[in-house]
């Protein structure tokens, strides 16, 4: 995060360096089932993001001493593809990685139902293959729809999405040059039903006031991409396998 | 990959004590709900480090040195220092820690605590480059932790914050890029005091500070880094729970207040 | 160490239809022993890569993208570029991939993927030299498997190729050693374009192109790559089962031919 | 494999540069049973080549999961000494050395009779001392031995040898020059008495028809390879005890 | 080990450096269970040096199969901090610690009675705050104490301390300025009630005669450091809970 | 971590019978407490490297190689040439070794030859700089255990030396820091010639080069390394059991004189 007063940011006209209002999301395309191996898949373009999510679960703990005898055990895996970055990036997992495996995994566990597979894992698997500032939301959003696509019970999906502050101003969805160059970025995750943040992270400068502004505008674009999500799903149904579009609809009564 | 942790089974009696004193408004040892442990800091232990801070949260014991030292700066900032926040979780402190790489909460603790250091500036890293895209001064900050009781993360950047605030390097002047030092010690180029403060969430009621019994029986952690301007610069989530909004709006201001006291307190131990 | 693989455990039945219709002459997806699965390439798609492509191989699935570098030369190549292939079989793309270091069959893979390239002189390494003996283009071609079908290799080593074809790099002078970078972009400098296909031996039947239920039944695999000119540049046997002498011919034979459509259908895709 | 024209790889004798005729092979000696702990062991000089093999096994599988219930599971070990090449070798596996652990594994075990040994592991060791080229061909012939050596039943010996090209000539087993200047190296493994190969690599460049010249030298070597393998494992059971030499024959009987 | 004559390590009066006589001990201070969640701890300054020591164990031995049916199995990790010695370590083990780690354990052993405790595991951890030269007897010292406060069963105490020889003279305890400018340094570590030495290395140059010397002089310190570590534990147990200081008398008479 | 090794199990009569020898004076096979085993020597057997030396100590053999390379020295050492010894125990020569890295056995054994070698200033260093502060020669001593039947230090650091004695490296002459060879070769610049004897404790009574049935019913090792003029130069103890200190010197004594021959039996070799 650094303000570099030499890019401007910010038009006369109030518009951003893409022609986005400061409270506009980038176009979002997502696309539900598109792997043939995995039990269940997701792929996202959020702005230039590029990302796919898959899931394998619930299946057998291997190794077995990692098995939870109330509850799956639910693994998450966030890796950047080396050609997905301007300057190639090595395959080991960076210290980067780890840790957004770690939060992307708390952001999407509370809305698992993992009581109901004891001993077993459901294994979250997401690879960014073109990143573009906003890879740990999309992911989220994602993986949320292989879950779903994996008939793993949920009690809701997750969506995801980061707010902001570029030229003193809170602004949604941060592109690339807009967090490089901005001054803060807070993505957040959301169970919309139930309004429950499950990821929160921030790094930059805010005051009180800023913070409770672009909180505000993060919740309500999750919610935005959540009537997406259920868009994509219901798509998903009709085309595959048609008259099973409430399945959705069913993981969430039961949450 | 990351992996939902097994906890080190506590009797349920014991976990069962922990939520309904916190129900009624009390805490284990005695705290009020947004009480802070007793917070001791030493200076200059390490007399082989730059500066070295022990932080005594509680019966949390955190150690943490810095070594300033040269190397080559990142291609994308040519005239800056470079910061570098590692941490061990080394097995002395706690049964469930175990020797090898930096695990993941590990890892996740070293990188908060470099965010809140990074993103308010602390150091000011121009200062440190001794010639633009081939030499610059490299700030390793190492934080030990020796004696795990909880909330690991604020006693990890006190004892980072109080490590710099009294580090020393030697004096120096830079001809042509050339090093040269010189007979003084003059502190680190420092611009900022960032300090996190860290906020539990236990059958719904929010409290600050955990100590170890209560983090295991906590839905999530919230913890956020303010900094001298009461700007919060860093903020981090854990735990399997979830928050509302007002929750976490509610966590941030009382956090912008609790450190002010914290950081006033870091800072009076320097002369 | 190299072990004997554990194969996930396939129903006898399941196995036995496999094998049966191969010994009729067909196949589980109703193709001839010698027929190719539908090939789809999309190039492009990652733009932040300097080339990448996408190749749909019945239900298997590969991204392959380019990044170009600088960095030092090999010191016994001191005028010429550097190629590297890497793969990756990431845990999305089958059950029996785990997240880790390259297993053997990933290095495998990337390996003959990089002698078919390399030997068929695809690049002009001499091209991509800076400085000699200090400063030489680094072309990295990383292979991303996504759906496991069967048949990796050929799709990996295709996915590869689209790539490299489709490349831009930005275009430079070079004046006493000092690299500039002039606007306009250009493509790498290709001379040859490498092409594999692999076939398998299912109970004394060749076939080409297995798809995975098959890789699960065959006794060896043989995978030939042959170049613009016809000739062979590369070749692998694996899996525990043994060739004829007669049997390796023939397979020879077949791959120049096959390999001929199949360069021609990746080549058509650039403009 | 690089054509460089500065060095002439072939006199107008039609000889090459170590004074051999274009199908000729480098001198070869084996000795079998020359390590004290192994249950078999080997040791080839082919050429400059330098190879020692050992076996250990049939032993109970260390880790147990690493077992199968229908055979032995083999295990292969390729490794070069620090010191055994021009510029020293770090002595970590290298991408190299993994993949031809890999297919020397699988050029042995169509000879072993593996499925006699159920949960059990057979490990080869192959430790390279010195290379000049041609270490998978020497190192596969010298595994060979030392299997046969320990007492695992086989099928039949396996034999190894490389042919190629360099001057547009198709030549048998390149010498280390050769490798590096020439223009194809195809290893090849055989199994001499079924006529069946094994393993079979091939880097360079080679038109259909040369190809098939090379091929059949190189199988034609291994055959002569194979009788030496046979003198080597006569002699040492000669030597060792005296009366036990139809061991080997027991053996391929049995296959 | 080098002799470096620009550095005069002993002066005209015969005293070294920092003042100390040839046959002098540097400063110590020792503290016994300083820590809360080891079993047992003790911390102590040598010199400059600045050292944990932390025991955990007996417990259940993880993974399951180090475990030995009858004995417990004790392991032993060596540690520097990063911000330890003059130039930053990294803090993955190099190869001096995890040869200390070996033969500190290996010296603590003798006097450990680990036939109590089959199937367990002891587990001793010494972690270097700050290095001084004799940071493994040092550390020996700490984790003795670290093992009588967590109330395992020891024949007796183990001490330790180096000897060495600076400018021809047979010296005891060497600090950093004589280890690097010094002759030798012989590090012992001494069961001082059964007079045995589970602990001893040299590295530099000494003579047959230098050697006894030297060795008697370490032998007769380890002598007064165990003194020491006995005040250090009485202190402990009258401090924390009076009247039970004859615990480690106890530990003694069962050996 | 360092853990208390667990022994293959050694039958308990066979344990027995080394035991009842050796308090009888005797040893399996044959020897006096004092005897060493056959040792035979062999230099120069791998061409390819600067010096290389196959020991066999009765059952035992240790090959060790030599390479000699540019690289860049120490900071703390500008002027000096590098020795690096590692040390390789690979899974031919024991069923109780494992392929992967070095495991604390093969790193004590190699720093104990290192610790030799560097203490007895066997190597002048200095001689081995090319360019001070920039460029040294770095000589790889590289001992790999081929047949572990005991007491591979002593026979691993004798390989060292044989190989060091005997190597070559190309004469070269540095002009202005600049480096050229020379057609001849030229020995390493020796100094010294260090020998280590390693001697066991079985039930109280001490023998010399112990064997490996000798090695598993060990109470515990002591290694003495002593130089050509008699001077020790690197101690190193093992094992579980403890020795009396009249004990050690005991041993000390022994090995200065040992060595000697031993030393004597080494340098013979070379020409």
């Amino acid at each position: 995060m650094r303000n570099d007063p030499a890019v401007k940011l910010i038009d006369s006209k109030g518009l951003r360096v893409d022609g986005r209002r400061l409270d506009e999301l980038r176009p979002i395309k997502m696309e539900v089932g598109i792997l043939d191996k995995a039990n269940g898949s997701a792929y996202i373009e959020h702005g230039k993001n590029k990302i796919l999510a898959a899931v394998y679960g619930p299946r057998e703990a291997h190794p077995k001493h990692i098995a939870l005898a109330d509850r799956a055990v639910v693994r998450c895996r966030y890796h950047m593809a080396p050609f997905s970055v301007d300057e190639r990036k090595s395959p080991a997992p960076s210290r980067r990685e780890l840790e957004l495996s770690k939060v992307i995994r708390e952001s999407l566990e509370p809305a698992i139902m993992s009581e109901y597979f004891p001993r077993a894992t459901i294994d979250i698997f997401i690879e960014v293959l073109q990143a573009d500032a906003g890879t740990r939301c999309a992911g989220i959003t994602a993986a949320s729809l292989a879950l779903a696509d994996a008939g793993i019970p949920m009690r809701e999906l997750v969506a995801a999405c980061a707010a902001g502050k570029i030229e003193g101003k809170v602004i949604l969805d941060l592109s690339d040059i807009e967090d490089k160059k901005g001054e803060a970025d807070l993505p957040v995750a959301l169970l919309p039903k139930s309004n429950v943040i499950s990821l929160i992270q921030m790094d930059g400068s805010l005051s009180d006031e800023e913070f409770r502004q672009a909180l505000d505008l993060s919740t309500d674009a999750c919610r935005k991409i959540y009537e997406m999500q259920r868009e994509a799903l219901k798509l998903k149904y009709h085309i595959v396998r048609d008259g099973t579009e409430d399945k959705e609809e069913m993981a969430e009564v039961k949450a | 990959m990351s992996a939902t942790q097994q906890f080190s089974p506590v009797a349920k009696l014991e976990q069962k004590t922990v939520v309904d004193l916190i129900l009624k408004g009390k805490r284990v040892d005695e705290r009020g709900p947004l009480d802070y442990r007793p917070l001791t800091i030493m200076l200059g232990t390490v007399e082989k480090a730059n500066g070295s801070a022990y932080v005594y949260l509680g019966k949390t014991k955190v150690l943490a040195g810095i070594k300033v030292e040269t190397g080559t700066p990142f291609p994308d900032t040519p005239d800056e220092g470079i910061l570098t926040v590692n941490s061990e979780f080394v097995p002395l402190a706690s049964p469930t820690f175990e020797a090898g790489p930096p695990n993941e909460n590990s890892i996740e603790l070293a990188r908060v605590v470099d965010r809140g250091i990074r993103e308010s500036k602390a150091i000011d890293l121009k200062k440190l480059c001794i010639d633009p895209g081939k030499k610059v001064f490299m700030v390793f900050v190492d934080v030990y932790v020796l004696d795990h009781d909880g909330n690991l993360i604020d006693a990890a950047a006190m004892a980072a914050l109080g490590a710099l605030v009294s580090a020393k390097m030697r004096a120096f002047e830079v001809h042509n890029g050339e090093l040269k030092y010189k007979d003084e010690k003059i502190p680190l180029p420092m611009l900022n005091y960032p300090v996190p403060t860290t906020s539990v969430k236990i059958d719904g009621t929010i409290v600050l500070d955990p100590c170890l019994e209560e983090e295991q029986v906590m839905s999530c952690r919230l913890t956020v880094t303010t900094d001298k301007d009461d700007k919060v610069c860093a903020m981090q989530k854990g735990g399997l729970g979830v928050f509302t909004p007002d929750e976490v709006k509610q966590i941030v201001s009382t956090s912008i207040s609790k450190s002010r006291d914290l950081r006033e307190k870091i800072l009076s131990k320097v002369k």
